[in-house]
């Protein structure tokens, strides 16, 4: 039993699913990571996360078109990211807190709509898997990393695009400064309003997306609270990949991979308590964090109210 | 000119923030086709209609005051603990463990080890994320969050297996909880309502707490350590310890919240299995609540009553008006959301009062007259 | 949102610009009252004032970071307003902040490019950037390295870096807040030479300084700061330094130098072949001995970065040491923690008060405790006794004679002179055995200093023995009794004040010895 | 006996409040106590019946407010939907001796006077379930995806693999336990998991199996509903559901209530009382043989001959 843990198809199926199960992870993850890097906390991801993925399925379930609905869902994660933006760079609230408020109204809205708008539990058609031409050919690699739906690419291209905006562009570089040292942007002409309005409208979009990815891509269902904390771990790993678009990639992985190998030591009937299966990737999560050698430090101003003096 | 206007609005933000949050909400009444002031009255009316329904308002104060000093402890030592609802968990198994284990001791007695046992399971749970934050340089955000879903696991498991109500294991329900306290142990209740021992526990807590920040050494260290590390090294103290402080502190008032919630209000432990189910969210409302009492323990104690009235008086304006429950949820997060705002509101008052206080002082009398601003570049 | 100040430099030109009856408030005190102040192409105007008496604040109106309550800018006649700094910068206004305004995880070129537009569009263009920075580097020869990460940079080659990012800017009007604070001897000549260069080439300069000499030294025209309020303008040949300190604190100040010494009692510091790391990971100290006696002031010289920091964390156990040995009257104190160095009577005042000494959003009286807080009289069972603290602190205050409201005033809103008083008082009310005194008068007025040496000298009087680390070395040739100077983490030499030349520790700050005197050789300006 | 509470019912409206965890709309155990009483609506008309709900009461405590709050408004019947009231019930149920409480689900009235308890015998829905889908699989292996291991939903999944297990005890079936009521994520993959590990029959318990519904059909394996008629979701792949309709126990309660008896009885909401029912999905397109071995075992349960031995 043990032994076919280690099995072709159990490796396969893995790696599969952790792919699948990581997406909505990059989205949210990266779009947190973008707004921690200029500065602030947002602890809302969860409630922007179900709100994107409501609206993207109401949208594609009403019009048949699933872009529209990953549209709608960033257009209701912009939303959220501005209402977010608002009160904690104008407002200048306190940012872990503001961010529950968000999380719950989203919790709330997000289910309140679907009373309302559709009822019951409904299916779309989501995404189709698409096998890429060639790629998707290789034997057991096609099938595992060629085979998926346009979201999870996407998701998995967002990574090194994240990387270049925060490298190579001097958007990248207001971020980075801003969120290391405010008064020293602020100084230059940088708006540091500005740039915090954008990485977290941008955050709030990706949650969307990734809510989304869940919605009418990976699941093509809504059902209330069907996001079950992810948000919160997508918070998590911006700090577990210290920041960083590539480590926020691995944490995903990670955490997915487990996660999916949990599973499978379930279906194997491995006899352990279902409960200790399931807690097992938060545990290695903490665990891989607490041996790892590299220890970043935050950016500098992260949850740190800027306003100019005088 | 334009500066200008940007500080009034500014100034005024709070305000409109405030009138927004009641429109927002009504508007939601409003397009369920309900009306709003028979909502609100019912609200106020859950909330403080009766001595029962305050009663039962202060019965939902009570953990997040709780929590609520707990988040003022670690907020000062500046370290961010979202694991209030783990920690509530914990807390509660073990002193319920000890509950179920140890049935013949005195009441008093028991509910001063059952108090105690919460205390120690709080304490672990934040405890630990406050060893990896100080020794492992793990951030306590993630290593909370995780530690929440652990717990959960953990109560899920005792609940349906080692702990489970002896009745239930017997029976075809099978329901996750464990068998109830026995009556001596449980915490005196104001009769006929809920009202139990623990809210004057925890009001009296919130006061050492108080004193434990600005009057202990304890206290003096963990701000210290929260403000400016440099300088705490420099002055002797231990950072490191002091960090796994902060957190341990947090958990463990965390910790007792749980251990009330079954020795006074539900007198057994059950899962749904979530967290909710079990906490009521008070791990995350209690954070809120310290923020609402701006993270005094002292101001925290009327903050939790706020929100906690909120709360109840919500429940039952659903019922009342018959809203769906997840309109009430969004109304919460609003409320949380503006009220978090309006925090500004105040920042601006004190600069006012302040800016105002000085003159412009007369022109100073010992003034050297010989010199006066030359035109000539030399 | 990013400014037009294009690499192409020099364009925008200011012959006059002038600054009529500005007035600004903050909460509690009239920062500035009224104040006339003007600058000129091609000169150098100092601007003079104790801590807090409205400098910082005139030019940061001027930068667009303050908005004035009152009164106008005019620049070549024409009334301007200057809502922020981007506005600034368009109009060729530059600054120098007295705390660097630099971000110290990016790279030079990096912090030169921020917020400007790039050739390349949405991309940086990090590599022309680092170009242009060089050609700027060796027209005023700055030593930079553009891909140098600024937190690596010691605190001069930051300055640099701020100068840098101005001129790239087109700066025609440059405003210094305490420059030379923070520089050593050798880093203030380099800094002048630039200044006078950049006068030929037509900018205008404003210079704030404590230090009488530099602005002598270097400014053609003086403008003095009391309380907020201008004193007078004059130009710099009309004044001497007396004049302006009496215009700056309204009264007369002696410059005091330390009376010969009594003979120099037992050793109290000594360290034995002392190597450990600096913050950057490389050797920060390489067999250092050294030792302090009862009564005496042993000076340590060096330019900023050759391992002052790290020998004085050594000494009080902020720092973890490879090798060698730490002795505190002569019992071997290595690897202690600072806490029980200071219950055995040594003092420290670090060289970054905000960061290493004080707790800002603590007030006056939680920083006077920090380092006994522990102890009675200040706590009993783990409980502080409020009523001995204010009892203490009042005291402390009025002996030392800081300026504060309330002693619940908070740290963060004391002036710099003020700060470092309630330093001293906390380090020197406990009577200590041995004193590490790192920069003790950085950025503080002459009122302040004075006041600062006077309670060194109190205490090397009572026996005391004190390090005195300083990179001003006039303060040092007017306190040590002997001198150490040390570079790249070694001690060159010990020297005695009497037969010490500035010269001969200059040349030591630069790593040379005297039997092999190179061409060019560092000297500091002449009092 | 039977005039003075038929005059009651005549002049004022029987008044039932239900207080449930998870949302009306949850396709699962909340969805079936609304569905019930919108049926029993229909039924008694609106002018004899008036019924309020709490919906989404996870909170154990929020819930005790909520039942002792309709309790105090007087209403008739306040239904504590929801075994983890139990307690919530005992407390309460004596401070209002002429209200009627009922409790599910579980069979514990704690021996008072106005308590009806109600529970569902999901193991027999399970079994008829469970031998439906041995009959199907080829591949002998079938998957089931659990919430937590407990309640109701263990109750089923027990009852699921007696089913099986009664057919041909070599068929392998495989349980997971997401841990969770909401991760639909997560259910789904463990639903893929199965899949990928040879699974071609597929049930599951409780709210966050829509997802895993949704790969089943993808992979075209069949799927067994449980709680409500999951048909709807996906009409080629669920191949029948077992469905709970609490009107037939609600119906019992109010004729007691009617006579006079406020409680101390508990019900069952079992095949043999219709309070619970297979509900076959034709479209699935069900094998005829399959279809009457399924009608015969629920015969041979309501006529006992058939006995569930749980684990
Ligand atoms: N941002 C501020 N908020 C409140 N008060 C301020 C602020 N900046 C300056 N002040 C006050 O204004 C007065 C003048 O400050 P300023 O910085 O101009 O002094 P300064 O001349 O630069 O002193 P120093 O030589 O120490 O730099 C001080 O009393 C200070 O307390
Ligand atoms: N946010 C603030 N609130 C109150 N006072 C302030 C604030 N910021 C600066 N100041 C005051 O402005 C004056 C000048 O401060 P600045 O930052 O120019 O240097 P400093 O405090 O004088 O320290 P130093 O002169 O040693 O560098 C000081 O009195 C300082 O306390
Ligand atoms: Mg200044
Ligand atoms: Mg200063």
């Amino acid at each position: 039993m043990i032994r076919e843990l280690f099995s072709a198809t159990v490796i396969i199926g893995i790696i599969s699913s952790g792919i699948r199960l990581a997406t909505p992870y990059l989205y949210a993850s990266i779009g947190e990571m973008f707004g921690q890097r200029s500065g602030v906390l947002n602890l809302g991801v969860e409630g922007q996360m179900l709100l994107g993925a409501f609206m993207a399925f109401y949208v594609a379930l009403k019009t048949g078109n699933l872009w529209l609905g990953v549209l709608a869902a960033m257009g209701v994660g912009a939303l959220m990211g501005l209402a977010m933006a608002f009160v904690t760079v104008n407002l200048q609230a306190t940012q872990g807190i503001s961010g529950i408020g968000f999380y719950l109204f989203g919790l709330g809205m997000s289910n309140l709509l679907f009373q309302k708008l559709i009822g019951t539990v409904e299916t779309v058609q989501g995404f189709p898997r698409i096998s890429l031409p060639l790629l998707g050919k290789i034997p057991v690699i096609g099938d595992i990393f060629f085979n998926q739906n346009m979201l999870v690419y996407l998701a998995f291209l967002l990574v090194p695009a994240a990387w270049f905006v925060l490298h190579k562009t001097t958007l990248g570089l207001k971020i980075r400064a801003v969120g290391e040292n405010p008064e020293a942007a602020d100084s230059l002409g940088v708006s540091v309003s500005r740039v915090r309005y954008f990485t977290v409208i941008l955050g709030g979009v990706l949650s969307g997306v990734a809510g989304a990815s869940l919605s009418i891509a990976l699941l093509n269902v809504f059902q209330q609270n069907m996001t079950a904390g992810q948000g919160f771990i997508a918070v998590a790993l911006v700090y577990f990949g210290g920041w960083r678009p590539w480590g926020i990639l691995g944490g995903a992985l990670l955490f997915s991979l487990v996660n999916a190998l949990q599973l499978w030591i379930q279906v194997l009937g491995v006899p352990i308590p279902s409960e200790l299966a399931v807690m097992m990737p938060y545990v290695l999560t903490i665990l891989v964090l607490t041996v790892s050698v590299s220890k970043v430090r935050g950016p500098s101003a992260l949850t740190k109210v800027f306003e100019r003096e005088g | 000119m334009k500066a200008r206007l940007n500080s009034i609005f500014e100034a005024l933000l709070p305000v409109f923030a405030t009138v927004a949050a009641l429109l927002v909400g009504g508007i939601m009444l409003l397009i369920l086709k309900i009306n709003p002031l028979t909502a609100y009255s019912a609200l106020i009316q859950g909330a403080f209609g009766s001595w029962n329904a305050f009663a039962e308002t202060l019965v939902k104060a009570t953990p997040l005051l709780l929590v609520g000093i707990g988040i003022c402890i670690s907020y000062r030592g500046n370290v961010v603990n979202i694991g209030g609802e783990g920690q509530m968990i914990m807390g509660a198994i073990l002193s319920t463990w000890i509950a179920l284990t140890f049935t013949n001791l005195p009441g008093w007695l028991m509910i001063l080890i059952g108090m105690l046992a919460g205390v120690v399971g709080g304490s672990i749970w934040g405890g630990i994320p406050g060893l990896l934050k100080a020794y492992f340089n793990v951030n306590e955000i993630l290593s909370t969050v995780m530690m929440n879903a652990i717990a959960v696991q953990i109560m899920n498991y005792l609940l349906r297996g080692p702990m489970i109500d002896p009745v239930q294991a017997k029976a075809s329900s099978q329901i996750p909880q464990t068998a109830r306290l026995v009556e001596a142990y449980r915490l005196p209740r104001l009769a006929p309502t809920r009202l139990h021992l623990g809210l004057l526990i925890a009001i009296i807590l919130a006061v050492m707490v108080y004193i434990l920040l600005w009057r202990t050494t304890l206290g003096y260290r963990i701000r210290a350590v929260g403000q400016n590390q440099p300088a705490s090294r420099y002055g002797g103290i231990d950072v490191k310890r002091y960090i796994v402080y902060a957190l341990l502190f947090s958990g463990a008032f965390a910790g007792l919240a749980g251990a009330m919630q079954v020795f006074g209000v539900n007198y057994r432990m059950i899962t749904d299995g979530s967290a909710t189910g079990f906490t009521g969210n008070a791990g995350f409302n209690g954070i809120v609540a310290a923020l609402f009492g701006q993270l005094h323990p002292l101001l925290t104690i009327p903050a939790s009553v706020l929100f906690g009235s909120l709360l109840v008086g919500a429940n039952s304006m659903q019922r009342a008006v018959q809203v769906p429950s997840s309109l009430i949820t969004a109304l919460n997060g609003l409320v949380v959301v503006f009220v978090v705002s309006s925090e500004v509101l105040r920042k601006f008052q004190q600069r006012r009062r302040l800016t105002v206080a000085v003159d412009s002082p007369p022109p100073e009398s010992g003034q050297p007259k010989a010199i006066e601003p030359d035109g000539e570049q030399p | 949102m990013t400014p037009s100040g294009s690499p192409s430099a020099e364009k925008v030109k200011i012959h006059t610009l002038e600054m009529i009856g500005i007035s600004k408030r903050f909460p509690g005190v009239l920062a500035n009252d009224r104040v006339d102040f003007d600058v000129r192409a091609g000169e150098v105007h100092a601007l003079l004032g104790e801590n807090g008496a409205g400098k910082s604040t005139l030019m940061k109106i001027l930068y667009g970071m303050y908005h004035p309550d009152a009164g106008q800018i005019v620049i070549d006649g024409q009334p301007t307003v200057i809502p922020s700094p981007v506005a600034a910068i368009r109009k060729g206004i530059g600054m120098i902040h007295q705390h660097f305004m630099l971000v110290p995880t990016l790279t030079v070129a990096e912090n030169v490019a921020l917020g400007l537009p790039s050739s390349r569009g949405p991309l940086t263009d990090l590599e022309q950037v680092s170009k242009r920075i060089l050609q700027l580097a060796d027209k005023y020869n700055l030593k930079i390295d553009p891909k140098a990460l600024v937190w690596q940079l010691s605190v001069g080659q930051q300055q640099r870096v701020e100068i840098i990012k101005a001129l790239y800017r087109g700066a025609a009007l440059l405003l210094l807040d305490e420059p030379t604070a923070v520089l050593t001897p050798q880093e203030v000549d380099e800094l002048f030479v630039i200044m006078r260069q950049m006068t030929l080439d037509g900018y205008g300069l404003v210079f704030i300084s404590h230090k009488l000499h530099e602005v002598v030294e270097i400014s053609q025209r003086v403008t003095v700061l009391r309380n907020g309020r201008k004193i007078g303008t004059r130009p710099t040949s009309e004044v001497t330094k007396q004049i302006l300190a009496n215009w700056m604190v309204g009264r007369d100040i002696e410059f005091i130098t330390s009376s010969a010494q009594q003979a120099a009692g037992e050793t109290r510091i000594a360290l034995e072949k002392v190597c450990c790391d600096s913050d950057r990971g490389t050797e920060g100290l390489c067999d250092v001995s050294l030792e302090v006696h009862s009564g005496e002031i042993l000076g340590l010289a060096g330019v900023s970065g050759n391992g002052q920091r790290e020998l004085a964390e050594t000494i009080v156990g902020l720092r973890h040491i490879r090798s060698g040995k730490v002795f505190l009257d002569g019992k071997d104190v290595t690897g202690l923690q600072p806490g029980v160095l200071t219950g055995r009577g040594l003092s420290y005042i670090p060289e970054e008060r905000m960061k290493d000494g004080m707790i800002r959003n603590f007030n006056i009286a939680e920083n006077l405790i920090l380092r006994e807080h522990h102890k009675p009289p200040f706590s009993e069972h783990g409980f502080l006794k409020m009523r001995d603290i204010a009892a203490h602190t009042d005291r402390l205050i009025k002996q030392y004679q800081i300026k504060t409201p309330s002693q619940k005033t908070l740290a963060k809103s004391l002036s710099g002179g003020n700060i470092q008083k309630v330093l001293l008082a906390r380090e020197l009310s406990r009577s200590p055995r041995a004193i590490v005194a790192a920069q003790p008068t950085r950025g503080l007025d002459i009122g302040a200093s004075e006041y600062v040496h006077e309670q060194l000298l109190k205490q090397r009087a009572d026996g005391t023995a004190i390090l005195l680390i300083s990179e001003d070395l006039d303060e040092i040739l007017a306190l040590s009794d002997r001198i150490a100077v040390i570079y790249e983490g070694k001690i060159m030499d010990i020297l005695y004040r009497e037969t010490a030349t500035r010269e001969e520790i200059g040349l030591l700050m630069a790593g040379v010895h005297l039997e092999n005197k190179p061409a060019e050789t560092a000297i500091a300006p002449e009092l | 006996a039977q005039a003075a509470p038929a005059t009651q019912e005549a002049t004022k409206p029987l008044k039932i409040a239900i207080v449930s965890p998870s949302t009306i709309n949850d396709l699962a155990f909340t969805q079936s106590i609304y569905d019930a009483m919108v049926v029993l609506q229909k039924e008694m008309g609106a002018d004899k019946l008036e019924f309020v709900y709490s919906e989404n009461m996870f909170v154990v405590d929020d819930a005790a407010a909520a039942i002792r709050d309709y309790a105090t408004k007087g209403y008739d019947i306040v239904i504590a939907h929801g075994s983890q009231y139990g307690s919530s019930v005992q407390e309460i149920a004596p401070d209002f001796p002429d209200t009627v409480f009922a409790w599910g689900t579980t069979v514990d009235t704690f021996g008072l006077p106005n308590v009806f308890a109600y529970e569902a015998a999901s193991d027999q829905g399970g079994y008829v379930n469970g031998v439906m889908a041995a009959m199907l699989t080829k591949s002998k292996v079938i998957g089931v995806v659990g919430p937590i291991e407990t309640g109701d939903a263990k109750l089923y999944v027990d009852g699921f693999v007696a089913g099986v297990k009664s057919v041909d005890p070599s068929i392998d079936v495989r349980v997971t336990y997401i841990g969770s009521f909401s991760d639909v994520a997560l259910a789904s993959e463990a639903a893929t998991t199965h899949i990928s590990a040879g699974a071609d029959v597929l049930t599951g318990s409780a709210q966050m199996v829509v997802g895993a519904i949704g790969k089943a059909q993808e992979a075209g394996a069949y799927w067994f509903g449980t709680q409500a008629d999951q048909a709807t979701f996906s009409p080629k792949t669920v191949v029948a559901s077992q469905v709970y309709h609490w009107e037939v126990i609600l119906k019992q309660i109010i004729a007691k209530r009617a006579a006079g008896v406020l409680g101390g009885e508990s019900f069952r909401a079992s095949l043999e009382n219709g309070g619970q029912v297979i509900h076959f999905n034709d479209e699935a397109g069900i094998p005829a043989e399959v279809k009457a071995k399924a009608e015969e075992t629920i015969k041979g349960i309501i006529d006992g001959s058939i006995v569930i031995q749980l684990p």
